[in-house]
Formats: structure tokens, C-alpha cells, sequence
């Protein structure tokens, strides 16, 4: 029986790397095919092919074994060839109907008629089980809501064969099975789909079979059967993964981070930190967990400063920071590795010695006197590029043109290499491939051999319980509970994400 | 990798270069086709401000404001924000300098000159800095806010010389000796012409703005907030400070110019009825120059030579001012369309590569 | 004079002034809802009140009579619509930076229109007068209204009227048909429409052009019902104002449209002012600021927050990260 | 013809240019200002005077007699310059606002020879410049008599002015004017209003209007580019059936005021006369250097234009009675508003 899709020997090149060499993907009639890789190993490249937003330089597609000749969008549509992007591709002005019918509005006599086209959509939400309000604008609806807007677009253009590219990234666990649950929905009702993702767990809990791709070459193309998830995660990375986990002892030192009481407001004016209180002491990891959108980002930009604080105490080292400058707090003792890096963590159009100073470039030695000394900046940038091993062509180098990863490391190395006594990580490790991880982890249980403090916000499970010392699960704006890792379960901790807390809870 | 920078590098010349060739050739050609002689044309520019020294001095008169006009764009553009406004802050700069070289007559020369210029430039980077100041508060969009400062600017001006600074000739009076930029040595050796001091005032300003870019961390914060504000914000720079700054600076080059006119060119200040121009053409200068200063100063130096012996070429060659304008109108063109540029060249220059 | 005097004074110049404002600013709506920033209003207006008055001229002397100007308004706009055309392949195509591209076409269109000028009328610096310029007439019947009559309909021109209505008619275009969506999703999230099969490219073409269509219009109702001849001062600034129009309205299409109404009323006020005791006293130069000023305030965002298109100004490269 | 030109003018300057001093005809040359020649204003008359000195004494009209464009107020002076280098034997600036440029580049070349329209050219301590002449109107003399005609003629005893720039200049059409109306017709009202531009024609329209629809009959526009705009205006309500009039200025502008037919008359100021005079002189080898050249009613640099059709048989003789006087000197016409107020005490 023919492929859903058959792409067949596909190449292509983008100026300085092959992000797909030689990739050949079989889709099966009927199945979630997993495409499982390292970031930039060519996994949404070969996608955008499929898709027709990329065009190949070598290679064939066939569609439901009919060769298919694909040069954009509207030939993959009607191909039945839908995709949900890794970067959302909503419009956040327009309502939940217009983003679906849009390119394919209903009309009479070339009139708009928005009627049918609400009742389109609701019928469609309906048969599929996903929820939305079709009047609502986008920009007033959570995450979870936009994606399943952007399923309902590609069922809308009857779509069969739908390609999710990294689509739990975003999502809260509860969402992730949700939209798990949707999948199978889905494939039950005839569709194939195709799942890019990084993370083991989902690819068991919801493929058929997976394909491993690892720098644009295709590693193997196997039912989940015949594997287990070792042998796919050295697969990815071509080698033995050893997981960092927090083996050292837990001996807490003076407390370092004093966060008493603190209430927040977020942008809409509604208390995102309730009432929330909690310490670090030096020598250990924190690890926040909880459902994103329980008040982690607004916590984090009240630590250093970004957001105004309502009421409470905020005390790094024993001195009062509440409402001071980022740059006071800063000099105070805080180390910051932000959410998203391109965006706040770097400025991408700087070089990368200039980023490795962005914090520091006005002390000495790097300025005297509002005059900046390039020779000692471009020494230190050396000396980190080299320490933390960053591949770049050279401190001259603009930081854009750096990978993900490589990204990542730069904003470590500046802000570990202060030493500050207070160090914060948000999502240090999101979308990053297991290398990296590998390579941050480490960095961060130094810090804390070092007698740092550290507060670890993720959404990961897995990433807190190896890492933290003690876990603070976040619900709601305030600390439901306090946890030992080595106490405690994930499904412990995902009843407590959800508010869910148990009456004998453990100190 | 390196290689390849090279490349951006060699690329970062040649593009200027091939958009002003392509410039001029359309404007031959413009020429042809309304029956005038190009050669007879551009050659008569040529021997203009190359063999008469008249031109010569004309033609770095209209460079000082050029150039400092041009650094006034390309110190915004360079912090990442597009200052439309040269033209407005220029004229107040201009009538500044104009009134306090008036107002305070009779102080000694050493006191009442620098005092006039920067006069010009404070009233310059004041009116740069409202619309910083918009930005860094409401998020208003510089280029509009700096268009509407451009004509409040131009009424505002004709508004107070009229009613506080009037004399006949639609004019203020003229400014006194002891604040004026203008030389007779100048003047002799260039059979008269306007050339005035200011040029130094251009020149310090063109090293003043490399200096504060690039060597201190003033200039460090400004490209930083630059070329991301976000990033800047979490590196506990004040992001709305230095938007500002970053105006105000602009401003006070573009206010610098006006006072080149008011001190040097005219001496006194003419009730505009119309734009004088200077502020648009900075924009040009600073796309062709790169933004950067000594760009500027190349770029500036084209565009007064082409605007000064277009005065000749109109009476030599018969050819209309206008073609000038469209030339330069052309330049920018093509220097806004490097990418295409930088593409064709890549192209011819493809075969050496793999 | 009374005040229901000055009405009948002020309204019909406001109305006779914002015409082209409505327009041009229209023409504004159109490029920066599909993404395209368009600085180049001023430019376009030059070349259709140079087209307006080469071909109102042409066509008198081919005997057109009464309806020349009507002709060379359309003319002068499919001119402004080529002309638009360079801003479209400059800052769509060749992705240069939308602002400078603007700037640049101003700085054409001024020069390419008087050279032109001069090489038709053998070296002069304007065309002649035009004979028949659209005049001022009392709407029949309507003028007979009692007291609005006339304030609204005498001494007006029908292209007040026509405008009003344009804007209308693109408020339906954008926000009621098929096209508009897309128009409005391209200036919004181009890659998104993009993945739906919409060609951002082709989809801001058309914006530039709209607007290239309505700025020359804009350019030659100025000429034909104000000027009735062309040089080098006939067009300053009205461009620059009628983009003030559509910011002050918010990139909406009735909002440009009272805007430009309001900026007419505003200049109108600045010249009947003086013959009106009292205000006579206050300095013209408050009402000739006054629109500039306003829109300075509008953005500021104490009359509500003014949003542009999420994607203006933003070259779209496709597969760009 | 211009490829022609192009050519003559390339070779005539390539030997000129330079230090060259062979000079073989005489040569004549004009800055306009930003108007340019065809601005049917006083660039556009100086013009006509050159070229009709030019064909007179048959020089190559665009080389021996020719006129530069100036742009921007920056190019007066190189282009004042150019023809001083270029060896014309007279330069003209047309307009006070080259006033400067040309007593600088006088100073700069003494043995140059220019002239300026409207303006004195005096050196530091306002001494005339011996190698300038300065030619001015009396503006406000031909003013007055047009003033006369709108009195006389007026039905509803209202009257407009429109100035361009409220300016001395200026200040002169406007009282002359006024003092003409009130003479014949003490109860006439005067509405007056500066457009604050001479390149303004919507302003102009809108003035325009507003007088128009305040009952005034006659608008004398005394503003350039911009008294277009009254006539746009006037030929609105000519079309709309009424009866409205408008007074031009500078040139006999009965021809703009057709089909409608509403130019009243106008205020002729013969710049052309003086130009040509000037050149004459200046060829004949009497140059006027130093001297202040006033043109009025008695030179017939100023008057009411040629075409009379719309003026009554009356009004016109009460114009040439009044003519006499002035010029005979029994009536003093006011230039400033100060004189207008004390001739309006002499009326009563
Ligand atoms: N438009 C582009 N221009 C240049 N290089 C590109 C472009 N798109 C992708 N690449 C490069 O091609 C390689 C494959 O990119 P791709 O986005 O397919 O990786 P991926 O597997 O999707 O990674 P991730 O998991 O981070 O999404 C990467 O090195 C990427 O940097
Ligand atoms: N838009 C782009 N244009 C040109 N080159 C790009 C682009 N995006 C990425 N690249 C290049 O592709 C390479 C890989 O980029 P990418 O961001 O996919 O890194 P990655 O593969 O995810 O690495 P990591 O796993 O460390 O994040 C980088 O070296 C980068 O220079
Ligand atoms: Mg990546
Ligand atoms: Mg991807």
C-alpha cells in the first residue's frame, strides 16, 4: 500500500550548511510518524519543503504514492497537506473565524459572509473535539486555544495529512495531553500526521513509528516498537548521553534570596504573584515547577527588577531590593539567564565579545571614565569563547549569526563568569538539543559546588527532579507546596501544578 | 567564514559606489532623451568647482551643513532610530543662533560666537529631543512625530522672526561681526565666495560622533538600545533615556547646520516659506555614506559638488537645476536597494566561486 | 459677520481644502494596511497635480471643454499609479527600507515633474492656467435647504462629495470583502498569510498602487478645484498633512477621512478667523500648527491608542527566521 | 532651438569663463528669484524688458541676454556671481530678497556693474553703492488710482484687499490703495488680509471667498502666485451669476480674468520699463551706478493697465484728474500706515 508521503532523496542547502542531505521520509496511511532530531539537525526544513515553502535542490515527493510537484503553500493545501508551524501563524488582530477562513473565504456575490463561516468553524470544533470560541480575537486567547486554531485551519482546508512542528514547546503538560489526545482523534478519523518534537516521552506515548534525523542525514527510520528511549537519544546526538544529575550533597548556607509576601501585578493588571514567599540559600538549586502562566515570568522580572512590586520584600544578600533598578540589583549580586534569549538575552546585532560585556562594560577594566578599552574586552571575550566553548569564528563575529545553542552559551558565560552570589534561570535549556543541555546543567551544579544560590524555573519535570534540591511548585501566583526531589513523583508534582494539594504534605 | 567577511566588507564600498555611477548614468540619459549634451553637462560641473575657485568654496560651503546634517541622520539611524525631523530642528537652530548672536551683541567675539553656536545646538537637540521624548514615553513612531516637528518647526520660525526679529527683506537683521563665522581670507582665495569657519565646526563634529559611538560607553548603550531595546532593558540599561539622548544628539548636529547658515552662509535668517531642503538631503548623505562619519563627509562632498555646479550646468548646458535632484533622488535609490545590488554583483562576480 | 455667516464661510472652504486630504490619505490606508509604509504621499500628490494639469490642458485643447478635468483627474490617477510602482519594486521587491525609499520618491517626483514641466512648456517653470477647473456650484436643490443649505451645499465642489464617499466605499473594501481580509492580513503577520497560499508580494503591490491611484487623484482635485496651474510651490506639504490624516485616524479609512476634514477645517479657521472679531486677535500661526500639533497628541495616545499594521514598515523575505 | 542654444552657450561660456576678458557684444544678464520668469509677475516683466532690449539692439537672446533661475534663496548669490564672472555688463537681481547678495557681490566687484529691483543697495554705513542702481515704484501711486476705479465702482461699498507678505513693499499697494477708494468713496469698507505667502493661490481662494461672501464686490490682489487664487475665486462666483470683480497687479491681467471677464483692471508695474532703461543706459555708457531710480506716475512706471473695457467712462476720468494731481504733487499718496491715517484726517 502507497505512503501517505514519500519524500525521496531531498536536498537542500542554505548559505554555509545542508540543512537536509539526502532525507528520504516514508509516511504510513493512517499513522503519527515521529521526526525526532537535534535542533538544526533539518527537521523543519524538510518540512517547509513538504509544505512548499522551501523549494528543494535534489529530490521527489510523492503524495499517496502520486508524485506531487509542490512550489507553495496553496499546492501543499490542495494536496491535503496541512501544517501547524513551530512559530504560531495566527494573526492577532483578526478573530478566530477570519484566521480560519482566511485565503479561503466563504462569500456571497464577493461579500465576505462571516455567518457561514462562523458556523464552518463551529461545526468543525465540534466534530473534532477542539474547543474554541470562533468570535473571540486571537490576541485575547491562551496558547493552547491558538494551536487548536491552527489545527482547525488545516482541517478547514481538508486537510488528511497534518505536520505538528514542534508543537508541545509551548504547552503546559495538561495541554501537551490534550492535544495528544486530539492526535489520535484525529488519526482515527483517517488522518496522517507527521509530530516533530525533542522530547522522548511524547513520541512514546503518542507515535507509531519515528525517523531520527541528525545534522540533515537521516540516522534511522523505526516503529517504537524496536526501541526504547536511550537508544533514540544516542541516536540523535550520534553518542552516549549521560544525563547531569545533582548528585552532590544538599548543604544549605545563609540565605542569599529573601522573597517575602511579594505581590505582582502582571500587564493586564491582574495579580500574577500573589502573596508568594520563598528563600534560597547559597549551595543550593531551587527548582520552581509549575504550569506556565502561573506567575514564573512575572516572579522572575520582579527578582531583577523588570516589573514593579506591588507589596512585599524582595532581599538578595540581606540588602533590601524591592523596586530597585535592574542595574543596582544587577551589582547586587544577580546572575540572569532570561527566557528568551534572542530577545532578552542578547543583542543579536552585537558581536559577541560586546555581548559577553553587556553587563559589565561600563566597570572596570573594560571602561575608564565612559571610555570603553577594547583591548581588555576583546582578551576576556577570547578567554570565555575559549572556557565555555562556544563555536563561533571569533569574538568579531555578530552574535546572530550563532546557533541556538551556541547562543545559549554565551549568556551563560557572561552571566556565571561574574560569579554573582544569586544566580536566575529561566527555561536555561528550552528548545536547546541534549549537548547543550548536557553542557548547561553541568554549569549550573558548579555554581552551586561553588555555594551559589540558584533558582531553576522550568517547565520541564525531568529537568527540575535531576536537578533541583528542593522543589517550590507554583500555582496561581503563590507556592502551593515545597518538595523533595527525592521524595516526590511526577505525578505528585503534576496534582500539585494543577492545586490539587495533598492534607499530609511533607516539610 | 573570513573569506566571506571580506567579501561583506569590499561590498560595503562598492555598493555606494555603483548606485552614484548608476545615478548619474540615468540622469545622462534623462538628459538624451530632453535633447541636452550630458558630457557638456557634467563636464561643465566639473571645470566648475574643480577650476574656479569661486565653485570650489561654494561647493565646501554647502558641505558644512551637508555634513553635519548627514551626521545628524546617521547618529539616529546608528541608535536605531530614523530622524526624518533634520529639516525642523535645523531651521531652529538656524533662527537660534541667528537670535542670540542679536539678542546678546556687544559681548567680545570669543564669548558671543561659540555661545551662538551652541546655541544652535541646544535648540536643535531640543526640538530632537521632544520627539525622543514621545518615544521613550508614548511609543510614538519617530518618523511621524519628526515630520509633524518639521512643520511646526518651519511655522513656528517664520511665526517668531516676524513678529520679534522682523526686518525688511522678510528677514531678522543681520547678525553682528563679533558672531560671525564668515572671513574675508576665506573669501579672497575663492574669488569671494561664501566659504565661512564652519567647516572646522563640521569637522570636530565629524570626530565627535565617531568618538562617542564607538569609544565610550555612552555610545556603547545607544547602538545597544539601539539594535535591541528588550535585551538592553534586562541588561539594566534605561532604554527610554537613551532614546532620547540619542535624539537630542541628532538633533543638536542638525541644529549645528542650521547655525552654519545663520553664523556663516547668510548671516542672518530669511522667513521660509518652504523647507530648505538641507534636512532631506542629509538623508541621502548618511544612506550613501553608510552612516558613517567619514562616509558623510564623501557623500556630503558629492552631493554639494553636483548641487553647486548644477547652477553652472543649468547656464553652461542649458540642462534644468532639477536633474540634480533626480540624480540624488536616484542615488538613494539604488543605495536603499544594496540588497539587489550586493545580489547582481555576487552574480557577475559568481563565477570565481564555487 | 454672524456666526451662521462664518459657517457658511468655513464650511464649504473646509470641505473645498479636505478633498484631496481625504484622498491622499486614503491612497496612505491602502499601502500601510498591506505593510507598506508610503512617506512618498507628498510625491504622489506631485505627479497627479502635474498630471492633472498637462492633461486637463491637453484635453481643453482638444476640445474637451467642461469635461477635461474630470478625465485628467483619472488620468493623473493611473499616473500616480505607475509612479507608485517604483516604491512598490524598491521597497517590496528589493526590500530596501520603506522610509528611505519614501523620502526618495518625494525627492523624484519634485524634481522629475518641474523638468518635465519645463521640457513640455519650453523652459518655463509652470504650465499654464487651466480654463476649466472644477468650480465651486450649489449642489441643485439640496442648496435650497433651509440653513444647512447653505452651509453644505453652496459653494462647494462635487469631488468634496466624491471623496466622502470614497472612503466609504474603502471602508467596505477592507473590512467586508474577501480582498480586504487578505490586504489586512498581509500588513499584519505576512508569513501567516503566506502559509495559507496569499502572495504577500502581490497583495502589497496592489496596496502601493492603490495608494499611488489615490495620491495622484489627491494631487490633481488639488489642482483642478485650488491651483488650476502647476509649479514648483503647488504642492507643499499636503502630502505630509494628508499622512497626518490617516495617523490621526488611526489607519482607518472614515477616520482619515474625518481627520483630513478636520485639517481642512483647521486652515479654513486659520484664514476666516482673522475677519471674525476677537479671534482676529489670536495668532494664525496657532490654527496653521494646530493639525500637526494634534496628531503629535493623537499618537501620544490620550485620544486612544493609535495602532499601526503589526507588520508596516517590515520587508517580508520568505523562509526569513 | 534648445539643443541650438545649448551649443552657442557651451562654446560662448568655455572662452568666457575663466580669467578671459575678450567681451565682443554687450551682454545682459538677470537672477530671478524663486518665481522664475513666467511667474506673470515681476521676474516675468523684468524678462520681457531684457529681451526687448535684447531684440532692439539685436543680441543673441539665452547668451548675450539671458537670465538664471534660482531655486532656493542659496543660489542668488552664485548666480549673481556666475554672470559677474561670465563679464555681463550689467546684472539684475530681480526682488529686495536679493538685496544682500547683490550689495555683497557689489562690494566684492567693484568695477561689476548691477541693478536691483525694489531695493536700495547701500554699502556698510548706507551709502548707496556706486556700481549698483537701485530701481523702485511707487507702488502706492498706481495703487491709488485703482483704488479710485474700485471706489467709483464698487455697488456694495465693500472692497478687499489681499497682500502676499505683509511687508513695507506691500505696505505701499495697500495704502495707496485704500487712500485712493476712501477719496472718492469715504463710506466704502475695506476688508484687508496677508496671505503670509506670494505663492499661496489656496490661501488667496480662501481670502477670496471670505470677502466675497461678505459682500465685498472688488478684491484687489497685491500678491503675487498667490492673487491667482482670487481670481480662481472671483471666476467661481462670476460663473454661479454673480457680479464680482478683481483688480490684478504688476501686469494688465484682463487676459486671466476671461472667459468671465472679472478683472476690473490693474495696477501695472512697468519693472520691464526700468530694467530696459537701466540696460539703455548702461550700453549708451551712462550707467546709473549710485543712483536710486523711483518710477511713478510721472516715469509711467506705474498706472492702471492698457485694457480699460470694464471701467466707466467715469471712473476713468476721474482717474486721469487724479493723476494729475498726484504727479503734479497736490495730493501726497500715503505709503505707510502712519501717512494713511493722517491723509485720512486731512479727508474729513
Ligand atoms: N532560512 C534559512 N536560512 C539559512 N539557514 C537556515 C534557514 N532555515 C534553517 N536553516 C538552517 O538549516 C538547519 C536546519 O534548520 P531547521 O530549522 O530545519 O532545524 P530543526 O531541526 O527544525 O531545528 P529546531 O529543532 O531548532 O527547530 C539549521 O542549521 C538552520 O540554522
Ligand atoms: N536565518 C538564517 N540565515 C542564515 N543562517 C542561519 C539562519 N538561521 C540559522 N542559521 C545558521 O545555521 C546554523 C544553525 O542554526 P540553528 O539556530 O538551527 O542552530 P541549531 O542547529 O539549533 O544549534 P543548537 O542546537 O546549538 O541550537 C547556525 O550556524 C546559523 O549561522
Ligand atoms: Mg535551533
Ligand atoms: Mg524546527
Amino acid at each position: 500500500m502507497a505512503y501517505a508521503i514519500e519524500m525521496r532523496h531531498i536536498r537542500k542547502a542554505f548559505p554555509g550548511i545542508v540543512a537536509n542531505d539526502d532525507i528520504t521520509l516514508q509516511v504510513n496511511e493512517g499513522e503519527i510518524h515521529a521526526l525526532f532530531g537535534e535542533n538544526g539537525a533539518g527537521k523543519s526544513t524538510l518540512m517547509n519543503i513538504l509544505f512548499g515553502l522551501y523549494q528543494p535542490d535534489e529530490g521527489e515527493i510523492l503524495v499517496h504514492g502520486k508524485k506531487a510537484k509542490i512550489t507553495d503553500p496553496n499546492d501543499a493545501n490542495n494536496l491535503g497537506i496541512g501544517m501547524v508551524h513551530q512559530h504560531f501563524m495566527l494573526i492577532e488582530k483578526f478573530t478566530v473565524a477570519e484566521n480560519i477562513i482566511l485565503g479561503r473565504e466563504p462569500r456571497i456575490h464577493g461579500r465576505l459572509d462571516m455567518n457561514k463561516a462562523v458556523k464552518i468553524v463551529r461545526n468543525l470544533s465540534e466534530k473534532y473535539g477542539l474547543d474554541v470560541n470562533p468570535l473571540e480575537k486571537v490576541e485575547n486567547i491562551t496558547v493552547g486555544m491558538q494551536q487548536r486554531v491552527e489545527i482547525l485551519k488545516t482541517l478547514y482546508r481538508g486537510s488528511d495529512i497534518l505536520i505538528f512542528d514542534e508543537p508541545t514547546a509551548v504547552l503546559t503538560p495538561i495541554e501537551i495531553q490534550e492535544l495528544i489526545e486530539i492526535m489520535k482523534r484525529l488519526v482515527s478519523e483517517g488522518k496522517s500526521i507527521i509530530l516533530i518534537t525533542h522530547k522522548l516521552k511524547e513520541i512514546f506515548e503518542a507515535c507509531d513509528r519515528v525517523t531520527v534525523i541528525r545534522r540533515g542525514k537521516v540516522i534511522d527510520s523505526l516503529s517504537l516498537g524496536e526501541t526504547n528511549p536511550d537508544e533514540l537519544a544516542n541516536m540523535m546526538v550520534g553518542r552516549q548521553v549521560n544525563t547531569q544529575i545533582n548528585d552532590e550533597p544538599y548543604e544549605p548556607k545563609e540565605k542569599i534570596l529573601d522573597v517575602q509576601n511579594l505581590t505582582v501585578l502582571d500587564s493586564r493588571k491582574v495579580k500574577a504573584v500573589n502573596d508568594l514567599s520563598l528563600t534560597v540559600h547559597g549551595g543550593e538549586i531551587l527548582g520552581v515547577a509549575g504550569v506556565d502562566g502561573n506567575g514564573q515570568t512575572e516572579l522572575i522580572e520582579a527578582i531583577s527588577g523588570m516589573r514593579k512590586v506591588k507589596s512585599g520584600i524582595i532581599e538578595i544578600d540581606g540588602r533590601d531590593m524591592t523596586n530597585h533598578r535592574t542595574r543596582k540589583i544587577t551589582e547586587a549580586g544577580l546572575g540572569y539567564i532570561p527566557e528568551d534569549r534572542q530577545k532578552h538575552g542578547l543583542v543579536l546585532d552585537f558581536t559577541v565579545g560586546e555581548n559577553l560585556v553587556l553587563q559589565t562594560y561600563y566597570q572596570k577594566p573594560y571602561a575608564k571614565a565612559g571610555i570603553l578599552n577594547q583591548k581588555v574586552i576583546s582578551k576576556k571575550a577570547r578567554q570565555l569563547i575559549e572556557e565555555y566553548d562556544v563555536r563561533t569564528p571569533g569574538e568579531r563575529t555578530l552574535a546572530r549569526s550563532l546557533s541556538g545553542g551556541n547562543q545559549q552559551k554565551v549568556i551563560v558565560a557572561r552571566e556565571v563568569d561574574r560569579s554573582p552570589k544569586l544566580l536566575v534561570a529561566a527555561q536555561p535549556t528550552r528548545g536547546l538539543d541534549i549537548g547543550a543541555i548536557e553542557f548547561i546543567h553541568g554549569k549550573l551544579l558548579e555554581e552551586k559546588k561553588k555555594g551559589k544560590a540558584i533558582l531553576l524555573v522550568s517547565f520541564e519535570l525531568d529537568e527540575i527532579l535531576h536537578l533541583a534540591d528542593r522543589i517550590a511548585v507554583i500555582y496561581e501566583g503563590h507556592i502551593i507546596d515545597i518538595v523533595n526531589p527525592k521524595e516526590t513523583s511526577e505525578h505528585e508534582l503534576g496534582l500539585l501544578m494543577a492545586g490539587h494539594k495533598k492534607e499530609e504534605s511533607r516539610e | 567564514m573570513s573569506g566571506l567577511l571580506k567579501k561583506v566588507n569590499w561590498m560595503t564600498l562598492v555598493v555606494p559606489l555603483v548606485s552614484v555611477f548608476l545615478g548619474l548614468l540615468c540622469g545622462a540619459l534623462i538628459m538624451l532623451a530632453g535633447g541636452y549634451n550630458p558630457l557638456l553637462a557634467y563636464g561643465s560641473i566639473i571645470q566648475s568647482i574643480f577650476l574656479q575657485p569661486y565653485y570650489a568654496g561654494e561647493t565646501i560651503r554647502a558641505m558644512i551643513p551637508l555634513v553635519l546634517a548627514g551626521l545628524a541622520v546617521a547618529f539616529a539611524f546608528r541608535t536605531g532610530l530614523f530622524n526624518i525631523g533634520v529639516e525642523g530642528q535645523l531651521m531652529a537652530g538656524w533662527l537660534a543662533s541667528v537670535a542670540c548672536a542679536i539678542e546678546l551683541d556687544g559681548l567680545p567675539r570669543i564669548i558671543l560666537l561659540p555661545l551662538s553656536i551652541i546655541a544652535g545646538a541646544v535648540v536643535g537637540g531640543l526640538w530632537g529631543y521632544l520627539p525622543g521624548l514621545l518615544k521613550a514615553r508614548f511609543k510614538v513612531h519617530e518618523v511621524i512625530s519628526t515630520i509633524m516637528m518639521n512643520y511646526i518647526s518651519l511655522y513656528a520660525t517664520a511665526y517668531i522672526i516676524k513678529n520679534f526679529l522682523y526686518t525688511e527683506g522678510e528677514r531678522t537683521p543681520t547678525i553682528p561681526a563679533s558672531a560671525s563665522l564668515a572671513s574675508n581670507f576665506l573669501a579672497n582665495i575663492t574669488q569671494g565666495s561664501r566659504l565661512h569657519w564652519g567647516f572646522i565646526v563640521a569637522i570636530i563634529g565629524v570626530i565627535l560622533m565617531w568618538l562617542i559611538l564607538w569609544k565610550t560607553t555612552m555610545g556603547y548603550e545607544l547602538r545597544s538600545v539601539g539594535f535591541s531595546p528588550d535585551a538592553s532593558k534586562y541588561a539594566g540599561m534605561n532604554v527610554g533615556r537613551n532614546i532620547i539622548l540619542s535624539m537630542a544628539i541628532s538633533g543638536a548636529f542638525a541644529g549645528l547646520a542650521g547655525a552654519m547658515e545663520g553664523l556663516g552662509t547668510y548671516q542672518y535668517m530669511t522667513i521660509n516659506s518652504a523647507f530648505t531642503g538641507i534636512g532631506f538631503n542629509g538623508i541621502a548623505v548618511a544612506l550613501l555614506g553608510m552612516n558613517t562619519p567619514v562616509g558623510v563627509v564623501l557623500a556630503a562632498a558629492l552631493f554639494a559638488g553636483l548641487q553647486t555646479g548644477g547652477l553652472t550646468m543649468q547656464s553652461v548646458a542649458g540642462v534644468p537645476v532639477e536633474l540634480i535632484q533626480i540624480v540624488i533622488a536616484l542615488i538613494i535609490f539604488f543605495i536603499g536597494s544594496s540588497y539587489v545590488i550586493k545580489w547582481a554583483l555576487l552574480r557577475f562576480s559568481g563565477r570565481g566561486r564555487n | 459677520m454672524s456666526f451662521y455667516e462664518v459657517l457658511t464661510i468655513i464650511i464649504p472652504s473646509t470641505l473645498l481644502t479636505a478633498a484631496p486630504l481625504i484622498f491622499t490619505s486614503l491612497g496612505g490606508v491602502f499601502s500601510e494596511k498591506s505593510g507598506v509604509v508610503n512617506i512618498g504621499l507628498e510625491g504622489l500628490m506631485w505627479v497627479g497635480a502635474f498630471t492633472g494639469a498637462v492633461a486637463t490642458l491637453t484635453l481643453e485643447h482638444a476640445g474637451m471643454g467642461q469635461a477635461s478635468p474630470w478625465i485628467a483627474i483619472l488620468i493623473a490617477g493611473v499616473a500616480g499609479g505607475i509612479f507608485s510602482l517604483i516604491h512598490a519594486v524598491v521597497s517590496i521587491s528589493f526590500r530596501a527600507d520603506q522610509t528611505v525609499s519614501g523620502v526618495a520618491l518625494n525627492f523624484l517626483a519634485s524634481g522629475l515633474t518641474i523638468y518635465l514641466v519645463k521640457m513640455i512648456y519650453n523652459g518655463q517653470g509652470q504650465t499654464p492656467y487651466i480654463t476649466n477647473n472644477i468650480d465651486k456650484i450649489s449642489i441643485p436643490v439640496l442648496h435650497n435647504i433651509p440653513i444647512i443649505g447653505p452651509i453644505f451645499f453652496q459653494q462647494v465642489t462635487y469631488t468634496s462629495y466624491i471623496a466622502i464617499l470614497a472612503s466609504f466605499a474603502v471602508w467596505y473594501l477592507l473590512f467586508k470583502t474577501p480582498f480586504g481580509l487578505r490586504l489586512r492580513a498581509v500588513g499584519e503577520h505576512p508569513a501567516a498569510a503566506d502559509t495559507l497560499g496569499i502572495s504577500v508580494i502581490k497583495m502589497r503591490y496592489i496596496g502601493v498602487i492603490l495608494s499611488g491611484v489615490f495620491g495622484g487623484i489627491g494631487g490633481a482635485v488639488y489642482l483642478v478645484t485650488i491651483t488650476s496651474n502647476f509649479n514648483i510651490s503647488t504642492i507643499a506639504g499636503q502630502g505630509f498633512l494628508a499622512l497626518a490624516a490617516m495617523i490621526f485616524g488611526k489607519w482607518h479609512p472614515i477616520g482619515a477621512m474625518l481627520g483630513s476634514l478636520f485639517f481642512g477645517f483647521a486652515q479654513a479657521l486659520s484664514i476666516t478667523s482673522q475677519q471674525i472679531p476677537y479671534l482676529d486677535r489670536l495668532p494664525s500661526v496657532i490654527m496653521l500648527i494646530a493639525p500637526y500639533v494634534l496628531t503629535l497628541i493623537v499618537l501620544t495616545g490620550f485620544v486612544g491608542r493609535a495602532e499601526a499594521p503589526k507588520a508596516d514598515g517590515v520587508p517580508y523575505i520568505k523562509g526569513q527566521r | 532651438v534648445v539643443v541650438l542654444a545649448t551649443v552657442l552657450t557651451g562654446c560662448g561660456s568655455s572662452n568666457t569663463s575663466g580669467s578671459s576678458t575678450k567681451t565682443t557684444a554687450f551682454k545682459a544678464g538677470m537672477v530671478t528669484d524663486t518665481g522664475g520668469v513666467d511667474d506673470k509677475s515681476f521676474n516675468q516683466s523684468s524678462w520681457e524688458g531684457l529681451q526687448k532690449f535684447g531684440k532692439d539692439n539685436n543680441l543673441k537672446i539665452g547668451t548675450d541676454v539671458k537670465y538664471l533661475q534660482s531655486t532656493q534663496a542659496s543660489d542668488y548669490s552664485p548666480n549673481l556671481n556666475q554672470l559677474v564672472h561670465q563679464n555681463y555688463n550689467v546684472v539684475f537681481g530681480i526682488g529686495f530678497l536679493m538685496q544682500n547678495d547683490v550689495q555683497k557681490i557689489a562690494e566684492q566687484n567693484p568695477n561689476a556693474k548691477l541693478g536691483i529691483i525694489d531695493a536700495v543697495a547701500v554699502d556698510k554705513n548706507n551709502k548707496p553703492l556706486k556700481n549698483v542702481a537701485s530701481m523702485t515704484f511707487k507702488e502706492e501711486q498706481g495703487s491709488f488710482l485703482v483704488g479710485v476705479v474700485a471706489g467709483l465702482t464698487t455697488k456694495t461699498n465693500k472692497i478687499g484687499f489681499v497682500g502676499g507678505i505683509n511687508s513695507a513693499l506691500i505696505k505701499k499697494f495697500e495704502n495707496g490703495f485704500k487712500a485712493g477708494v476712501k477719496t472718492v468713496n469715504p463710506k466704502a469698507q475695506i476688508y484687508v488680509q496677508y496671505a503670509g505667502a506670494f505663492n499661496a493661490p489656496d490661501k488667496g481662494q480662501a481670502i477670496a471667498s471670505t470677502f466675497y461672501t461678505q459682500g465685498a464686490d472688488i478684491i484687489y490682489a497685491a500678491a503675487g502666485d498667490t492673487g491667482n487664487g482670487v481670481f480662481t475665486e472671483a471666476k467661481n462666483r462670476a460663473k454661479t451669476g454673480k457680479k464680482v470683480w478683481v483688480i490684478g497687479v504688476d501686469k494688465d491681467q484682463y487676459a486671466q480674468g476671461l472667459p468671465e471677464n472679472v478683472t476690473l483692471t490693474s495696477m501695472v508695474k512697468r519693472v520691464d520699463k526700468a530694467i530696459y532703461d537701466v540696460a539703455a543706459k548702461t550700453k549708451a555708457g551712462k550707467f546709473p551706478g549710485g543712483q536710486v531710480l523711483q518710477y511713478g506716475l510721472e516715469q509711467n512706471g506705474v498706472g492702471i493697465a492698457p485694457t480699460t473695457k470694464n471701467v466707466s467712462k467715469k471712473a476713468l476720468d476721474a482717474v486721469n484728474s487724479y493723476k494729475q494731481k498726484i504727479v503734479a504733487g497736490s495730493i501726497k499718496v500715503p505709503q505707510t500706515d502712519a501717512e494713511y491715517k493722517s491723509f485720512l484726517s486731512t479727508l474729513k
